[in-house]
């Protein structure tokens, strides 16, 4: 299963790109995340890493389902 | 009122929470700095989630309307490319008591500031950074 | 800037305390309510005793700033006749941090009201009376 | 020495002119006070009564001086 996460901010330069596909699929927010880290390390250098599942802040031990749009969010500086 | 724009009309942000006559408006706007820790900033790029962001906004809204007794709100931000001085951001309350219709506002703009997912670089002469993204 | 006039125009107040920019502009809006304690107001009277009032404008502006770490203040009040949905007053700080500007543009209406000498009569179909004249 | 007082809001209508010329001459703002309260009782059924002298709030100690601007200032209700 393709799961496209959509990138903003840090993680888009990071990353290289405003989204990223990946053929496979992780059953939690959590394995998702450990994914990220390994294949991108310099995401664990930023301030915090959210992401969102569905427009939701979500907590790592959330499961995740096909079709769920998933988002990183880096830290937010908007206002 | 929640939107996210190019520009923003701080008037009509106004009028939108003043329909009905409450009394008591308070209005916070934030705009670009010209210096950030001591460097001169040349402008800004705001980037947003944006369907992420309305969600959150809206969530302010509805969360300071339970929290303080206040009767409208409005949330404007920018995207897209900004200079020194130009608004970022204007929140407007209406209420009865303006104690409330303060705290309701400066509520508004510190979530804010936590919580919608949108981003902002700065452009200095010799760079830029995603603000806040490392320490 | 410190005025009394006719009517304002807030936008202008906000240009007057955004020359420089500051990061964040906080702005309060006074307006005639249509209904005070049940009784529908048909319309309001502001009387004032300008010099006097214009000093102890300045004096709040004066004190906001030393009690405030703010930049820029203006306070504009009107005189005359208002209907419901009228402004009456509007005060703009300008800062750096916006916690100050909260709390400055707060002080400013929270003193005006017990320090400006303006007074207002308030038109009932049944009379007038001046606010707060008598318990 | 005729001393001009200048009336607002509620003391207006209770002493019915915008200003109030006395013939007379008090050392303090305290003695003024008593004479008005003495004139027009219903001043003293104000919420509050202050007298601002040269522009100033005025304790009634502080003594009056030929050719200063009085004022009668009841309860404000600006804002």
């Amino acid at each position: 299963m393709d799961q496209h996460i959509l990138l903003f901010g840090a993680t888009k330069d990071i990353i290289g790109s405003s989204i990223y596909s990946i053929n496979d699929s992780f059953k939690t927010v959590g394995e998702l995340r450990e994914h990220l880290y390994k294949q991108f390390p310099s995401l664990e250098k930023l301030n915090s890493l959210m992401i969102a599942v569905n427009m939701n802040y979500a907590e790592d031990l959330l499961e995740l389902k096909a079709g769920d749009e998933i988002a990183l969010i880096p830290p937010v500086s908007g206002g | 009122m929640i939107k996210i724009e190019e520009n923003i009309n701080v008037e009509q942000v106004i009028q939108s929470v003043s329909k009905s006559q409450y009394g008591g408006t308070t209005v916070f706007i934030g705009t670009v700095r010209v210096h950030t820790k001591g460097q001169r900033v040349l402008k800004l790029h705001f980037e947003c989630y944006e369907p992420m962001a309305l969600r959150e906004m809206e969530k302010i809204e509805r969360q300071a309307k339970e929290k303080f007794d206040i009767q409208e709100m409005s949330i404007h931000h920018v995207v897209g490319e900004k200079l020194p001085g130009e608004k970022v951001v204007v929140i407007a309350v209406a209420a009865f008591h303006r104690k409330a219709a303060f705290e309701a506002c400066e509520y508004a703009i510190d979530t804010l500031k936590e919580t919608v997912p949108i981003w902002k670089k700065e452009f200095f002469e010799n760079g830029s950074v995603w603000v806040a993204a490392h320490p």
